[in-house]
């Protein structure tokens, strides 16, 4: 079975990006496929590479770089989510006149075209938020 | 693509206090492209987000409400609120913006776009989904 | 040694404004702003409840926000204050505290 | 024709767990997971209002989130079925939707 | 610096759900370091951070509930709990990790950290302070 | 009278930092010291040059940067809090090995014991969060 997954709000703040990354681990261990994980709201944060959490906790944004690389997974971060909140790959900050970018391995940015694609495609929707 | 699914935008929180509102009508905009079956539902402090008159100059926010009022024009036609949630408010459909769409097959008559629902109604509305994404 | 509380979740979703009405003083102040100004609206099922827990205390509600919010000023409970940014700050420093309830 | 509803929220500060079962349906099932679980414990202010709107409703709880805030097995109400990620994996695909209650 | 002021730091809110109560505890042990007049507040959900038997291995996250133990160390030593937050969620002290301090003046004698008060003497706790910080 | 003030929600994504910022260019206007703004939690992501706000939104960075010059307003944005999220200066990136930094003009970061210091020195300590 396909699962679509959103997750709609930033790393550690809420536990929202965990249980995501949980289930996701889950599904793809019980053979189930993960078409997706769109990341919304402030849920776009979990892609940035700057983060420097402490040693002792998890490392959020890398668990999912890892993920991704370990199974091809799509990662989509909302482009008109991240641009409110300051989450940018090199083209965005080339096209926006901005001097970095904070892209994290492994995410990409797309529109919200892709969210709605992932309903369509999905044989399920689930949402990790708030 | 030629699915055609049924999708609804669950709206449980009020506007401004935080960006649920705003970002959902984001999604719902975009959505709009995909010609899916697309309806909204608006209960518990989402009726808030339709009421009238919101004026955000002195907060210094951005006033979206507009919005809710385009909808038509991209065919999502469908709002559903429901009664108790109203009711538990003290709020009534007067209070809420006038949302219209323009019907092509019936002489582009208008129409109401807010449809009144009981508790179990919005249940029903619920369970008859394929894709449910909550804000 | 008043208070100065302050309320910004909607009590219609959450416990906050309850648990704030629960532990003010005689003399306090509280101020509904954000999300909180729903708490300052008449004729429904958290009315009665504000009123009554609030008796003891002086109640104010930000203006900004109900405006934004499209609340007619008509719909604010009698007994509460509207007040704009200004007389939030003038409150807050003639009060002894200021706690805000998040 | 059942849906998967999850809520996330601690029903002693937010109103999301009533709501929730305010619109399931008969047969439909009920997930707990992170601050939700604690509307999985008995012998609380809660817990009556849970058996009586869920009686019919299958409900879950998230053992992993149970764990981790330190509720005892033993005190998670009895006809509620602690359950682990992959069982969470296949209740979402056996159910024909999943609603998740933010 | 000479002032003496006194913080009460309020936690409502559950653990792990948000960072809220992990990131008041780095904001108390910090503050230690000030010599100030320092009490924290547990009511509502708060009190449920105070329970023993956390592990946090299954769900993924860091359990922070240990710090609660070290807080003496800090000279934090006044852990208000509300009765009747606690009887709401069906909790006794039992439930809660038993946290101690060590009273040099006292011949290093270990006394508990836990103090639990009415909602009434929670809100005298509150009326008799400088600085409230809301977590 | 000298306000101090703690941010502890991100940019948008809650209403907190308007009403921050409200609040403060109040109490500059009715002839009272604002001390310190002290961004914890989300907050630190207030601080972030990266973002792009739709045009016909307010600009909450930018605004917070106008205000702190116009007012030599002390911005500080916590440093454990922003390690978390991503949020770093130059010294910052530098010192953890990271290539490209985010924070905006105005801003500072420091250590949570400015948050202490804050409230002790002002006469009033007020939250905006969640």
């Amino acid at each position: 079975m396909k699962f679509g997954i959103v997750v709609s709000e930033g790393p550690y703040t809420h536990q929202a990006s965990d249980s995501a990354y949980n289930f996701v681990k889950a599904a793809l261990a019980t053979g189930h496929e993960v078409s997706r994980v769109f990341f919304y709201h402030d849920g776009v944060n979990v892609g940035t590479r700057l983060s420097i959490p402490p040693q002792d906790d998890r490392q959020i944004q890398e668990q999912w770089t890892a993920l991704a690389k370990e199974h091809e997974l799509d990662l989509v971060i909302c482009i008109a989510a991240a641009q409110r909140r300051g989450l940018l790959d090199q083209n965005e900050a080339d096209r926006q006149g901005k001097d970095a970018n904070n892209i994290a391995d492994g995410f990409r940015i797309s529109g919200l075209g892709q969210l709605i694609e992932m309903g369509i495609q999905a044989d399920r929707t689930i949402t990790f938020g708030d | 693509m030629s699915i055609v699914k049924k999708f609804l935008y669950v709206n449980r929180k009020a506007p401004y206090g935080t960006i649920y509102a705003q970002e959902a009508l984001e999604v719902v905009l975009i959505g709009a492209a995909f010609d899916q079956d697309v309806s909204m539902a608006f209960l518990d402090d989402g009726v808030f987000q339709l009421t009238k008159g919101q004026d955000t100059k002195e907060a210094g926010l951005k006033n979206f409400s507009p919005t809710f009022r385009a909808l038509g024009d991209y065919e999502v036609t469908k709002l559903y609120v429901e009664q108790e949630s109203l009711d538990e408010r003290g709020l009534t459909l007067d209070d809420l913006q006038d949302i219209q769409w323009e019907d092509e097959d019936d002489d582009y008559a208008e129409k109401p776009s807010i449809i009144v629902v009981s508790r179990a109604g919005m249940a029903d509305v619920m369970a008859d989904q394929d894709v449910v994404l909550s804000f | 040694m008043a208070t100065l509380h302050t309320v910004n979740k909607s009590p219609f979703q959450n416990q906050t404004l309850i648990s704030c009405l629960g532990h003010v003083k005689d003399g306090d102040s509280v101020l509904l702003m954000e999300d909180g100004v729903y708490g300052a609206m008449t004729g429904n099922a958290m009315s009665e409840v504000v009123a009554g827990m609030g008796a003891n205390v002086k109640l104010f509600v930000l203006g900004a926000d109900v405006s934004a919010r499209g609340i007619d000023a008509g719909r604010v409970a009698e007994g509460i204050t509207s007040v704009n940014y200004e007389e939030f700050v003038g409150m807050a420093a003639s009060c002894d505290r200021v706690q805000n309830w998040l």
